[in-house]
């Protein structure tokens, strides 16, 4: 071919490589993964290093290119378009004068960014070939053929001790006729009496109540003793808030504590 | 053509690889098969003149007394984990629990009135039995079954086994403290003791049935620990 | 292997078996297995006291120049035939799917910008990424979700697994081929495009924002990190 070539009219041979070249691209333009792809492809015919590339030069031969595209009656997809779009607004800024008054980025700094997202795609596909030529596991090198299982045993004990046995059958048996009470820590009130005694006296505090008031008769003086008798009252009064049968209010930080039973057509 | 030169220094094209490297050609071949290889399969695919069996010797002896070694099964050969180091093939994680609620009451109801039909469990617990419960505690090996009560339809019974009084410290299951005995000890405390509020869940699933006391020490334990965590 | 100094004093229950001992159980263990294992797994299985790590060091050299090497993949170790005896064990190559060329500038560009978001990607490459080719890289387990990228929007990142370093032989993923050489020209960096003022993808401008390290050592370090937890 390039022999034919050769014999013609040497003023031809230039245009016709030209023309070649150019339908090699648009019979390949499914070949392309997008405009940078092509514009990475038609930037090696400058032969330069992509940081000295030409993006003008390149700009000029998108837009041709999308031209006989379009000279040929051939659909590109949208992102060329867009592409030569910018391209051309690229080209018009590189060649007119800066306007002073405009602001956004230069047509320098564009053309800049342009030639930074070339040489960072084609350094990405020099690294993806560097990638795939290393020796790869099950082609050049390779793992234990015959590898022997590892048995995972879980064992799960159990634990009881004698007490633990005792106090359910205890629990079991005095389920019925068993009612708490604090042995040997008589300065402990405990939250169920608590609530026992809240539970009895919640029908008659419609209005807000002062919480210390619920405390019990002899757990008022002595300082443990109210401090217990407090902590389970207050205890139990968030319970009893949490079944819905009270309500709870402090009008500020460190102020008193005040409950109302909650009215029934509230419920 | 007198081949067997070993001294011969320059290469001819049909010169086997020194010794040194067939026997990591035997090694590389012998670690990546998947099942044991034998000297004439080597011997296909090394390079022409090479001898597997000699490198085979040479690495059967460089593997002596390491954590693998070269072993021959049939006619071929294959690396095996040295027997001493078996046990590192074996994972064993050990996970201790503590025993549910529902078990431990099956448990000491089984301890106390064995021998026990299912039926009559349930009507001391109030509440149902669960299968997995009564099978965790024969899988402790803590009960067995009992001779069959003679009563329509012959129920089986639950007993507490040896091992159950061995791990409770127990001579015989008489030796269980009576209702009395527990109280005098303390025993009947009202308070769970800490840590075993966790039992709660357990005892939600299988029902508040026999357990009409909402407010009684389960009830106030369970509201309490909801509000710790907060 | 001359482990056994003389002047040891004498054994405890608790002391951890000699250096040389060690170094076959980790021989062991990682013989019999085909994946990677990592130092606290073998340190799990072997009895209390030892060091693996070291263990590791000493069996590394061991293997140096043999057939089968020791061969680090981020915080795992594994025996891996010698990459030069691979002529040999053509028969156990597994026939590998064909990548298509935008599976491997995928996997190049997660590999080496990791963690790094669809938009970045499709940045990068200039095209969009289609579904099938994150699906292709995740089914062959080269790469999984990494963090979420702290954004509007908050996009999931894509990183390299352990796999894909086993699978290319590397050892963590900063000894990819030219990283440095990439980082020094720049061209790992985010760049913003000029003038892009949340006009445009404002997700991807923001995802650039403030995070100019991403790309670089921390970024590698953190994928690592991220392993290293699993």
């Amino acid at each position: 071919m390039s022999d034919r070539e050769s014999t013609e009219d040497g003023g031809n041979v230039a245009s016709i490589e030209a023309r070649l070249r150019a339908e090699a691209l648009i019979v390949d333009v499914d070949g392309f993964e997008g405009p940078l792809d092509l514009l990475l492809t038609l930037s090696r015919t400058q032969k330069v290093d992509l940081r000295r590339i030409s993006v003008l030069q390149l700009a000029e031969q998108y837009l041709a290119f999308v031209e006989r595209a379009r000279s040929l009656r051939i659909e590109l997809a949208a992102d060329y378009l867009v592409m030569a779009a910018w391209l051309a607004f690229l080209k018009s800024r590189l060649l007119l004068p800066p306007d002073p008054t405009d602001e956004g980025p230069t047509g320098e700094e564009l053309a800049a960014h342009l030639a930074f997202q070339l040489e960072r795609l084609q350094a990405m596909r020099e690294a993806a070939a560097r990638l795939m030529a290393r020796d790869q596991l099950g082609r050049d090198f390779f793992p234990r053929g015959l590898p022997e299982t590892v048995s995972h045993r879980r064992r799960v004990t159990y634990t009881a001790t004698l007490v633990d046995l005792m106090r359910a059958y205890a629990r079991i048996r005095t389920r019925d006729e068993f009612r708490p009470y604090a042995f040997d820590r008589d300065a402990v009130y405990t939250m169920e009496e608590a609530l026992e005694r809240m539970r009895g006296l919640l029908g008659f505090s419609p209005d807000w109540t002062d919480l210390a008031s619920y405390l019990p008769k002899g757990w008022q003086a002595d300082p443990a003793r109210r401090r217990s008798a407090t902590a389970a009252t207050f205890a139990a009064s968030l319970e009893l808030a949490k079944q819905g049968l009270i309500e709870i209010e402090q009008p500020e930080t460190f102020a008193p504590i005040r409950i109302r039973t909650r009215r029934k057509d509230d419920r | 053509m007198t081949a067997d030169t070993p001294d011969e220094p320059e290469k001819s094209l049909f010169e086997a690889p020194p010794m040194g490297e067939q026997e990591r050609m035997v090694e590389a071949i012998l670690f990546a098969s998947a099942e044991p290889v034998s000297v004439a399969e080597m011997a296909s695919r090394m390079p022409q003149g090479c001898d597997p069996a000699e490198a085979l010797q040479h690495l059967r002896r460089r593997y002596e007394g390491r954590g693998v070694r070269l072993q021959r099964v049939g006619d071929k050969w294959a690396f095996r984990t040295a027997p001493d180091l078996g046990f590192l093939l074996q994972k064993e994680s050990v996970e201790t629990r503590k025993l549910s609620r529902a078990a431990i009451e099956t448990l000491a109801i089984i301890a106390y009135h064995q021998p026990v039909t299912r039926a009559e469990i349930e009507e001391i617990r109030g509440v149902s039995v669960s299968r997995g419960t009564i099978d965790l505690l024969m899988e402790l090996d803590w009960i067995r079954l009992g001779r069959r009560r003679m009563t329509p339809g012959r129920p089986v019974t639950f007993v507490v086994t040896e091992r159950f009084l061995d791990h409770f410290g127990l001579e015989s299951a008489r030796d269980l403290p009576g209702l009395k005995e527990l109280r005098a000890a303390g025993l009947l405390d009202s308070r769970p003791p800490p840590g075993k509020s966790g039992d709660e869940d357990e005892e939600e699933e299988e029902g508040n049935d026999g357990q009409p006391d909402m407010f009684g020490e389960d009830g106030a334990q369970g509201a309490e620990d909801e509000w710790n965590e907060s």
